[in-house]
This record gives structure tokens, sequence and C-alpha cells, in this order.
């Protein structure tokens, strides 16, 4: 019961934030929803890196701290090979690499890791998120490459007669949002119909009854670790179309962890909310909360953007530890 | 076994490290030799190597022609060695700690491209008696020498050019007083760089009765979705981009996302280069940026460097970069540093030179037309002349507009309001004077 | 036997207690007392709650349903949703089924730990370690040498308990809870996994403590020759309910309890 | 052969007690300290000052203050350099408002806050951990780090938001050349490290051990979880507290908010794990290895006439960094600590190891 009032009280304050600014006339519901579409297209690159990161926990209880990293990997190696080759031969060839990329974890860290403790093999995945970000960078260099996806930039003005000033609209947001959502169904795809993917929910929900099913372990972490490689590798395009492939990539990822907090470890719907909650919820606080801050407090700017994201799931943990959507942990002595 | 392998293996490398630490601690002693040896403070890696890059490797270039093509200054050879700083405080500190002493003067002046590190390395050089150059960046009060003894703001600082702007938007709007009521924007890095233009933007709002938004971006500056819709709420009547590296290139898509007109937006000199435009492709059309000095383009300096060191294989980037505007910004900052070591040579004798030996001739550094033109500059920078109180020298800027492919710079030179900044300067230099009880020079009495 | 000391007054009582987890009743109403200086025995299948049972003694699990009484100052009273350390605070110590020794520190810091309800310099000292906190560390060392000799473990102090073999790891189990000086031990399955010598040294353990020390025991084991040798009463559970509870002979003779041990043993 | 024990009986439980119960590591201990206090200061050149031995000292300080902490009370903190912070702008803070106050008494001062904080942000560990404090303790970085860019009062409303700090003063005796740096620092670090390694010997350093190995056993033994998760937030934030106070006003001299982001986090994590987790002189070894390495790959390939670019070093650099963790969590998870106790342990034997 307890929990209940917990999650309650979150979802009025989260719906109450929601609200606050058209209630208070902080902006006009133009504006208001031009800030709900920001905030949701920052949550489709947040989505696309948990997604990968929830992938890997559910299959192989490892939180990836290097799916940032594998992001930019996969977006450097598109943008450099597509300077010589066209853009599908050489997302097609990228592909190839995440899988190559994937066994070469498999066998050199998550093999001699198995069966260690969480915080061991996350530390471990830190340890290959360097390690990637400076050879992704050796390999394919350090400049600002681009990604063209063939999308126009300028915008478009919909909506005028409904409101006023209008709504901006980007294509390649929304053909970001469409790529997410044709990803995420060709996992459910995979997931539901191939016996691959039975396999992998299989160990998901449980390693030993797959273990005993007869498929071998290391096997079905190459796949996934492949799987997330190839979610990280469309991540990384459309960051990259939009944004430019550029080292920082590897950093804004860290947002990820409080989506996959927030939506929970093992869910897959987890990650997809999770991340359109933080991407809405930070631009929201940015756009109308950070100024009344700035002129409460006498701040010197806003850019609470930057905390806003790992406060809220710490305070979504203390009322609800196991996520949105995630399994209740239930420890045994 | 093989586990008892792999521990002395380990043993042994920990071992090593240890033991070359050791060895590397205690540097051998340079023989005194004629050279003169220039510390360099790059970064090719990190968020900001797309713009550390050109910079250094024009920085390079000039000291590998100089060699090449004078045989040194004077016959004195230049050696150089790059510390890699990655744009971080810290490691800058450790850099400047590592190549101070190299050489057998010591280093001869630091030009670290880094706001930050400049504020570090103001509190270290005084000790180590080595100057500081900070062409167009750092300090804006370090302009008073009888304070900052030991830097040189040379060329413009950022009071120069945010006060440059305010005047080019007010000439644009018909007077500086029908900038009332207006809405300008500071989109800046949230660093000490991006924050230093803001005490002279307030003071400039605050006499032309001009609303002054702040919006920071923080580092490295990917994420500023929130800053433009900020932008397309308020839309502000000018936005001012002070940005660096990736941030500048992602304000210039977010300001199209949003449809922010290009048009309106006026970056400082650090964000008006290709690396700054390219990645935002046709979107950065229109938009505006200063040019404090070196402009693009290939004059007859940059024939020299391909002759004499690209032709030679020893270039330090790509022959085709070459003359971009962050390659041209090092090579007048190299040129600069080559000037004051030559102005000391004339006081000090034609030998190597110690960093304190330096700090005379730049504060004597007199740059004419003709001098501009012997050294192959002619058209990328305006003559500079630095005294005891003005370690600055000129005050003069350009606006550029890129046209899509490439830079136009605008014929018009401005040159900043010395009446309103000079007071800034003097306030902000002597409160620093008492906060680090430093005695402050009398120009008339010490000239060395 | 402890017959000797004859069972004192009532030291620990169990009643009405229902634990359940989910929708599964791991314990349904289960009454029992302990007596002082007694050795009392739980029995039971494999599920049939016995560890569950400790756990709710101990405060890890907090029963849905029922009270606990302890005799505290001479008096039994109740506590209620207490938590492990409070637990321990009120002289109640416990030993595990599967080993929980800190695998990172040595046999001595192990059993150290017990003590350290009874430390209370304070940080700073601590840092510091002088006078009181010097003092106060010496002190306790010389109560744990005693447990050192008592167990005959005084060739590895200093070893890792992580490098010791399963018997003697038990033993530093039972040191750690001795060092608590406790009046109610609970012992979970001390035996389990041992062979026959390893068996009598640790009965020899377990009945010296009751006899020397006036420890009070509470004693899972699967060993029914054991148990049947050294306990005094046996709570019988099966599947969370008790069934039986009696000296040793009257559980023998129990039929609930033969059946129930029927599937499970001969 | 010189290096054994044998003979050395321990006649009370106080010597056996000692921090170093054999005679011949107490005498290298000594000669160590000696050397270090001594020798050092004669023999090494500024640069060896103030570009490795400085910050090696403060940053082993920060390493075994987040050691304290994740080593020996399995808490993981990616954020403590946001505690760095708190010590080093309080310290500026309390400089700047209190000027004539002592700079040990500040020391202290800038570290009972950055405790306080770190209490505050360890608040949650009472119910979640592993990843999950993980995230708490990131928010501490982010939100640290936004406060001190932010709140104008922290930086004395410096308009560049860069603070500045003056030379220290210690009853007349000015910190300002390297050698006095260095000497201070090692001072300070000593004081400290005994005070670690005898907090990690006392009964709290057996709670938060009993806390890291087997929670729940600790708990049924009377170890309160409250009281030993704390105290160890606490104490590990007063660590690296009076860290970041040396690291801005020794090594720094003038900062601003981002000398203290999560890769300073990262790098204090890195030590630990190459150092050894759960060791003191772990700490150390990290910090040296961390410290040193980079201008290791500076010097060493040019000494070898193979001259690398800069680029390429720093990428070496992150990928040596990568590799390493990864090694060192499969081969050795206790660290360059548990290779320097082998080593010992076979120094002991020799010259007949059987």
């Amino acid at each position: 019961m307890k929990q209940h009032i917990g999650i309650v009280s979150v979802g009025v304050l989260l719906l109450a934030g929601l609200v606050a600014p058209l209630a208070t006339g902080a902006g006009t519901p133009g504006f208001y929803t031009e800030v709900l579409l920001g905030g949701l297209m920052a949550g489709v690159l947040y989505s696309l890196v948990a997604l990968g990161i929830v992938l890997i926990f559910k299959a192989s209880g490892v939180f990836n701290f290097a799916q940032g990293a594998m992001v930019l990997f996969a977006a450097l190696s598109v943008a450099r090979m597509a300077e010589a080759m066209p853009l599908w031969a050489a997302a097609l060839l990228g592909m190839g690499i995440m899988v190559l990329v994937a066994i070469v974890i498999e066998r050199l860290v998550l093999r001699p890791l198995v069966n260690q403790d969480g915080v061991v093999l996350l530390m471990a995945t830190l340890g290959v998120s360097y390690f990637m970000d400076g050879f992704g960078q050796t390999v394919w260099g350090s400049d600002i490459y681009s990604i063209e996806l063939g999308i126009a930039k300028e915008p478009v003005m919909i909506l005028e007669g409904v409101f006023q000033g209008g709504i901006l609209i980007n294509k390649d947001d929304v053909a970001a949002a469409l790529v997410a959502a044709l990803l995420v169904a060709l996992l459910a795809l995979f997931f539901q119909k191939t016996s691959t993917g039975r396999a992998l929910r299989a160990v998901a929900d449980d390693h030993q009854a797959a273990q005993s099913i007869g498929i071998p372990l290391n096997r079905i972490w190459v796949i996934v670790w492949s799987v997330a490689g190839v979610v990280a590798l469309v991540a990384g395009m459309v960051w990259g179309a939009k944004l430019g492939v550029q080292f920082s990539i590897s950093q804004v990822a860290l947002k990820a962890l409080p989506v996959v907090i927030l939506g929970g470890f093992t869910s897959v719907p987890g990650a997809i909310i999770g991340g359109l909650i933080i991407g809405v919820g930070e631009k929201m606080a940015e756009v109308f909360l950070a100024p009344v801050l700035v002129k409460t407090f006498d701040l010197a700017g806003g850019g609470i953007e930057n905390w806003f994201a790992y406060v809220l799931a710490l305070l979504f943990l203390l009322v609800r530890p196991q996520g949105l959507f995630g399994e209740k942990l239930i420890d045994r002595v | 076994m093989r586990q008892a392998t792999q521990r002395k293996l380990l043993a042994a490398a920990a071992g090593a490290v240890i033991a070359a630490a050791a060895a590397t601690a205690s540097a051998p002693a340079f023989a005194q030799a004629k050279e003169q040896f220039f510390p360099l403070l790059p970064y090719r890696t990190g968020p900001y190597a797309p713009n550390g890059v050109p910079f250094a490797n024009g920085y390079a270039d000039y000291l590998k022609l100089v060699n090449a093509r004078d045989g040194g200054i004077n016959g004195v050879k230049i050696t150089f060695e790059e510390c890699e700083t990655g744009y971080a405080t810290d490691r800058g500190v450790e850099c400047y700690e590592r190549l101070k002493g190299k050489g057998p003067t010591g280093a001869t002046v630091f030009q670290p491209l880094s706001t930050g590190i400049t504020f570090a390395l103001t509190d270290k050089a005084p000790g180590d008696r080595i100057p500081l150059v900070t062409a167009g960046y750092g300090r804006a009060d370090s302009v008073d020498g009888t304070v900052f003894k030991w830097n040189f703001p040379l060329g413009g600082t950022y009071w120069d050019a945010a006060d440059i702007l305010v005047q080019y938007v007010g000439k644009k709007e018909g007077g500086l007083d029908k900038l009332k009521g207006k809405k300008i924007a500071l989109v800046y890095h949230d660093s000490p760089y991006g924050k230093e233009p803001i005490p002279l933007l307030q003071l400039r709002a605050k006499m032309h009765g001009f609303e002054l938004m702040l919006l920071p971006v923080t580092h490295p500056g990917v994420e500023q979705k929130a800053t433009w819709l900020q932008v397309r709420q308020h839309r502000p009547d000018y936005v001012f981009l002070w940005g660096w590296g990736v941030m500048n290139s992602t304000a210039l898509k977010e300001a199209v996302a949003t449809g922010y007109p290009r048009e309106k937006m006026y970056g400082v000199w650090w964000s008006g280069a290709e690396p700054d435009v390219t990645p935002a492709g046709d979107g950065a059309k229109g938009y505006n940026a200063l040019t404090f000095l070196a402009p693009p383009g290939q004059g007859q300096v940059h024939k020299d460097i391909l002759k004499y060191v690209y032709d030679k294989g020893q270039g330090s980037g790509k022959k085709e970069d070459v003359g971009e505007v962050l390659y041209n910004r090092g090579l007048v900052s190299g040129m600069m540093a080559v000037e004051g070591v030559k102005r000391a040579q004339f006081k000090y004798g034609k030998k190597p030179l110690k960093g304190e030996e330096v700090r005379w001739g730049l504060e004597n550094l007199a740059l004419d037309a003709a001098a501009i033109k012997k050294l192959g500059f002619t058209g990328f920078m305006d003559p500079i002349q630095t005294t005891c109180v003005d370690h600055q020298g000129s005050h003069s800027a350009r606006i550029e507009t890129w046209d899509g492919k490439k830079w136009n710079v605008a014929p018009e030179v401005y040159e900043s309001d010395l009446q309103i900044i000079k007071p800034l300067i003097r306030e902000s230099a002597a409160k620093y004077a008492a906060e680090k009880k430093i005695p402050v020079r009398d120009c008339a009495k010490d000239a060395g | 036997m402890s017959d000797a000391q004859g069972a004192g007054d009532v030291i620990l009582a169990v009643e009405g207690v229902t634990l359940s987890f989910g929708g599964v009743r791991a314990l349904n109403e289960v009454s029992f007392d302990v007596r002082e200086h007694e050795v009392r025995s739980i029995i039971g299948p494999n599920g049939a709650g016995k560890s569950s049972m400790l756990n709710v003694i101990n405060g890890v699990y907090h029963p849905q349903q029922g009270t606990i009484r302890l005799r505290m100052d001479g008096a039994l009273r109740e506590f209620h949703d207490m938590d492990p350390h409070e637990v321990a605070l009120s002289g109640i110590a416990r030993t595990f089924q599967n080993l929980a020794l800190f695998k990172g520190m040595s046999v001595l810091d192990n059993i150290m730990t017990g003590r350290n309800l009874r430390m209370h310099t304070n940080l700073l000292l601590q840092a510091l370690r002088i006078g009181p906190a010097a003092r106060e560390e010496i002190e306790h060392r010389e109560a744990v040498e005693l447990i050192i000799d008592f167990l005959e473990i005084q060739a590895y102090r200093k070893t890792p308990v992580g490098r010791l073999p399963y018997g003697l790891q038990k033993r530093v189990d039972l040191g750690r809870a001795l060092a608590m000086e406790p009046s109610v031990l609970l012992l979970d399955e001390p035996m389990a996994g041992m062979n026959v010598e390893e068996k009598q040294d640790m009965c020899r353990f377990i009945l010296d403590v009751n006899d020397q020390m006036g420890t009070t025991i509470v004693l899972i084991e699967h060993d029914m020759g054991v148990v049947m040798d050294i306990s005094d009463r046996v709570v019988v559970l099966d599947y969370g309910r008790k069934i039986g509870d009696g000296t040793p002979e009257e559980v023998r003779g129990n039929q609930a309890v033969i059946d129930a041990y029927l599937g499970v043993s001969h | 052969m010189f290096y054994r024990e044998n003979g050395q009986y321990k006649t009370t439980y106080g010597a056996d007690q000692q921090m170093l119960p054999i005679l011949q590591d107490r005498i290298f201990m000594a000669v160590l300290l000696l050397f270090a206090f001594i020798g050092v200061p004669l023999l090494a050149s500024d640069y060896l000052l103030l570009s490795i031995l400085v910050p090696f000292l403060i940053l082993a300080l920060a390493a075994t203050g987040l050691n304290l902490l994740v080593g020996y009370c399995g808490q993981i903190s990616v954020g403590h350099a946001a505690f760095m912070a708190v010590g080093a702008y309080s310290a500026y803070n309390i400089v700047l408002r209190v000027p004539q106050l002592n700079f040990l008494v500040v020391l202290v001062l800038a570290g009972l806050i950055a405790a306080a904080v770190g209490m505050l942000f360890g608040i949650p560990s009472l119910r979640i951990k592993g990843l999950y404090l993980a995230v708490a303790t990131l928010a501490a970085q982010f939100f640290m780090d936004w406060t001190f860019a932010r709140v104008k009062w922290f930086t004395n409303y410096a308009s560049s938001g860069s603070v500045s700090t003056a030379t220290i003063d210690l009853f007349g005796w000015r910190v300002d050349t390297p050698a006095r740096k260095y000497l201070f620092l090692l001072a300070v670090v000593t004081v400290f490290t005994l005070m670690a390694k005898n907090l990690v010997r006392g009964h709290l350093g057996r709670a938060w051990m009993a806390m890291r190995d087997m929670d729940v056993a600790a708990e049924v033994i009377g170890i309160r979880p409250v009281y030993a998760k704390l105290t160890a937030f606490a104490v590990s934030s007063f660590y690296v507290g009076v860290a970041g106070a040396l690291w801005g006003f020794v090594h720094l001299g003038s900062w601003e908010p981002l000398a203290f982001d999560i890769n300073l986090s990262f790098t204090l994590l890195f030590m630990i794990i190459i150092g050894g987790m759960g060791s003191i002189l772990g700490s150390f070894f990290g910090a040296l290895f961390i410290v040193a390495l980079p201008i290791l790959l500076n010097q060493v390939p040019a000494m070898l006439g193979l001259p690398l670019a800069t680029a390429t070093k720093s990428h070496l650099e992150v990928m040596i960094f990568g590799s390493l963790i990864i090694f060192f969590l499969i081969a050795e998870p206790n660290g360059l600590a548990r290779l320097w106790a082998i080593g010992k342990e076979k120094l002991r034997l020799w010259p007949f190891p059987h």
C-alpha cells in the first residue's frame, strides 16, 4: 500500500509539473507543445541508448556502461565509411563491425568475468567504454563528422490555424521518431517470432532453464551484445545526423542510467517510456522552471537539465526501487 | 601456473613503471645549446579537438617555417614540444609544469588556447617568470600590465569583442540609442571563457536600455534544445554566440531547427571558423562572426609554409587546411611569440633568451604595416603596439559572414570603445591585485 | 546433557507467529518457548520453515501476525518489529546455514566483529587510536582470544577465512556468535556437511558453551542422532506448522512427526 | 633472507596489533618516511615535485577516501569529485570570509562540510545498493557541479565563475615553493593515512568490511547499517573534501567547477581498481600509476625513438586505462596492492621457497 502512495504522489507531481506552465501562462499553448515535442525528441535518443542497455541487462545481468561508447563507435564507423561508399553499405558494414565488437567483448571481458558481482561487471564495462572511446578515435579520427540522411533541416510550420504562432516541426525529428518506432517494432518481432529471440527471452526469465534446453550462454551473450550494438548503430546514426558525429555523443549517454532506473532495468517498454519522461521532464524543467529559479535565487543562469534526470531518478528510487516496469527485487538470506 | 606467470609479469610491469617514473624524475641536464624552447599546449583530442587541431597546426607550422626558412630566430634554433591538455585545466597545469623548465633557457612563452588554463597559469607565471600570450582569449582585465605583468592578451579581449558586437548591431539599428527596448541573448559556453563578456554586456545594456538574456550552455555543448526553445520563446532581436568546439555547430543546427534567423546571430571570433559552420551545412548560411585578426585565406606566409614545410613533408596537418581561420590564428599567435623573442634579442643579444627577457620583448612589441608586410602577413592582421600599461596593442575587429562555402570579411574595421572598457579593466585588475596582494607596477619607473 | 543445570524460566517465547511471502505461508501460527540454559532444537523436513523461524526471531523478517517475547532485565518483554541489530543488542546471537562469514577478513577480525556491539569509542579516538580506543581494542582482543582458544583455532588467527576448510569456517561462525556473549544462541545447521569427527567436535563445543557459559541454545539440525542426543526439548515443524513439541523421547513417539518424516527419512 | 619474522615473538596483544607487526616492515617504513621528508625535497626537481608528487599525494588522499567507501564499505560511488568540489569551495569561502583562520583549521572545516554533504547523498544507500546507488552519486556529481557554477555566492560573485586563492600561510611559514608544497602535503597526507589505517583496523573498520562482505549477517551480529554506511560516507567525503581543498589551494591555485567534473570521479575510481580495493596502500599505488602513466606515455616512446603524435598519445592513454581496468578486474581484483603483498610473501620465503 505504502508503495502505491509513493507512485501516485510521484505521478501527481509529474503531472502537476506538466500542467503548471500552461496553468500559470508561462508559455502559449503552441510554444508549450513545441517544448513538449522537443522533449520527446530528446527522449527518443535517450530511449534508444537505454534500449541497448536494457537488452543486455535482461540477458546477462550486466549494466553496460559502454553503450554510449558503442553508440559513438558505431556512428564514427558509419560516418567515416560513408565517405567512401553509399550510406546503406556503410550502415551494413557498420552492423558487421558491431557484431565483431560483441564477439570480442564476450571473449575478452564477459567470459572471464562470468558469475562476478554486478558492480564488478559495471566497472569492467566502464573500462570497455574508455577503451572504445580511445580506439574509435584512433581508428576513425576525432573531428566532427556528419551523416547525411538526406532530410531537409529547415523546420516546417504546422497547425498555424490552431495555435497562435503555429508549431515548428523538424522533418529529421519526425524521421528519428519513426526510425525508433520501427526499430522497437523490429525488435519485438525478433523476440516474438524468431527462435533465437524466443531463446533470448527464455534466458532473461531463467538462466538455468535456458541452459537446460541447450542454449550455450556464450552464444546468447554474443547475440545480445550484437543486437545492442545494432541498436547503438541506429542511435548513433539518428544522433549523428542531427548533431554530428563527435566524441561528446559518448558522454550524453550517461543519461541512460536514470532512464533505465525510471523504466526498470529489465523492461523494454520501460526504457522507451523512461526515456521519453526524462526527455520531456528535463526540457520542461529547463524552459519553464529554470527561469523561475534563476530569478528567485539570483543564479548565474539555468542549466538545471544537467542534473534534473539524476535527481528525478534518485527521488523515484526512494519510492519505487524497481522502476516503473521492473520486477520487484527481494533480498534473500 | 598460468596465473602465477601472469602475476610475475604484472609485478614486473608495475616495477618498471615505478622505475621509469623515477628515471623521468631526474630530468637530464641539457647542454647549453643555441636553442629557444617553445612549449605548446594543444588539444588534439576531446570535444574541442576540431577547433584545437587547426590552431595547433598553424602554431607549430610557423615555428617550423622559421627554422626551415630563416634557420631559427637570428640563428637561434627553435625547438618545441607539444603536451596535450584536452582543454582540461588540471592537465594544462601539469603540462605547464612539465614544459616550463625544458630547453637551455626554459620555456619561452605559453599559449594555452583555453581561458580556464589561462586563469590557472596567471597565478603561476609570475613565480616562474614566464610570459603568457593569450591572443584573443584569457582574462580581459589582464590588458593592464601594471597588475598582470606576465599576461599578454594580444590583439583583443572578450570585452573588446562584446563591445564591438554591440556597436555593430547598434549601427545596424540606426544608432546605439535605437537599441532601447531591444532584446539581445548571449548564448555562451558555461566556463570562464563564456562568462568573460558578461560584465561588459551588462554595462552596455544599462547604458542603452536593451535587455540582456543570459543562456549558458553546459560543457561540451551538445545539449542545446532547451536553450534554443527559450530563444524561440523570447525571440531576441539578436543572438550573440560565445561558443567553442562542438557547441558552435550545435548552436547553428538548433537555430535552424527552431527557425531563428542566422542573419541575426553574431559569434565571437572563436565561433567563426570552418569547423563551426560546415557541420550545419546550408543552415549556417547568413551567420556572422567577429574576426579580429587573421581572416581565412592565403598570403605570402602561406606560400612560404607550403614551400618550406609542406613540400618537404614536414607539415603538421593537411595541405588543403592551410589557410583556415583557426590555422591562421595559430600562425599569427606563433608569429607574435617569435616576434616577441626577436624584439627581446635587440635588447639582450642574439642568444637563447629566458622567459623574463622575452616578456620585455612582448611588452615592447611594435608591428606596423611595413613590418607585417615583411613577415608576409599583410591582410591577416592589424598593426599592433604594446606598452607597459597596454598589453593588448590592438583593439579592432571586423565582421565576417558565412555564405555557405566560405567566410566573407566585410571591409569595415571596428574599434572597441576604450572609454567604456578602460574603467572596467582598471576596476577588475585592482580587485585582483588586492585579492592576491600583488604590488602594482609603476610603469614610469619600471620599464624592464 | 545439560539436565544438571535444570531448565530455568522462559527466556524466549514465540506466540502465534505467521509469516507469508506473497501468497505462500512460510510459518503458520507457530508457538513455542525456550527456557534458560536449555538446548532447544527445531527440526522438520526441508522447507518446513525452520530457517524462516530463526529469521523471524532475528528480526530479518517481520511476521504478519504473532509476537515474540524475550526476557530482558528479569521480565519477558515483547519485541515488536525489531531490526536485526536491535535483536542482537538484546542478547540473541546466530550462526548461519550457508556460511555468512566476512570473506574478506581474517579469522581474528571475523570474531572481533562479534564484539562490535560492545565497542563504543568514537570515531576520532579510533582514528587516533589513543587512550580509550587502544585500551578497548586490547580488552576485546583478550575476550576474543579466549574464544579462539576455546574453539582450538589458534593457528589460523590471521588467515583470511576464505582459505579455511569448511569445518573450520563453521567454527569461526560459531566463534563470531559467541563473541557477542549472547544469552540465547541460535544455531542454523551447525553440523551440515561435516564428517563424523568434525560433528563430534562441534557437539562438544555446543555442549561446553551451554555448560560453561550457561548460554541458552536454539538449534536447527538435520542429524537426528545429534538432535536426540543433545537436546533438552524439541519443536517439530512441517509446512510452517508446529506438529510436535516435547522432550526427545516424546517427539520420537509422536505419530504426526513420524508421518512427516516418513517421506523424507527412512 | 633478511626479510623474516622468525624469532619476533609478540608477548602482548598490543604488540600484535601494531600496524606493521614485522620489524623489517617498520624499518622500511621509517626509512621511506625519512627519505620522503628529507631526501626527496633535497633531490627532486621542481617538475617532479609539482607535476608528479603534489598531484600524486593529493589524489592518493582522495583515493584513500574513496577506498574507505568503495573498497572497505562496499558502497559504490561514481560522483566523488563532487565532494572534492565541496571541500575546495568550502575552503575558498572560509578563507575569503574569515581570513584570519589558520589554514589547518580551514582544512578540517572544509572536510567536515564535505562530510555533511556526503552523508546527505549517502542516505539513499540505506535503501539501495549497487547500480542504484551509482545513480544517487551521479546526482551528487551533477547537482554539485551545477550549484558551484550557478550560485554566485560560492564564487564570490566572480564574473568568470573562476576562483583563485592566495598563498597558504601557516604560522608565518608560506607554502609557496615546490618543496614546501610537497612537505606540507606529505605531512597532511601522512597524518590522514595513519588515521585511515587506524580506522580500518578498529571496530568501525570491521563494521564497514562486514557490511561489504555480508550485510545481512553484519546486521544480525549487531552492526547498525545506518551507522556503518553513513559513517563510511562521512569519513570518505571528509577525506575527499580535504583532498579537494588541497587540490584547489596547493595544486591548481585557481579553478572553475569543471576542475571537479565527472572525469575526475572516474579517475579516482580507476585508481582504486588498479591500486587495490580495500587497501590503503593500494590507493597510493593507484594514484601513482594514474599520475605517472600519461607522463610515461609522453616520454618513454620518445626515449625509444618512436615519437607519437599528441592525439595518438592521449587516445592510447584512455585505451590503456580501459584495458588495465578490465585486466585487473579479471586477473587481479585486488590490484597492485595484492601484487605487492605477493611479492613480500615471496621475499619472506626467499631463497628457499619450499
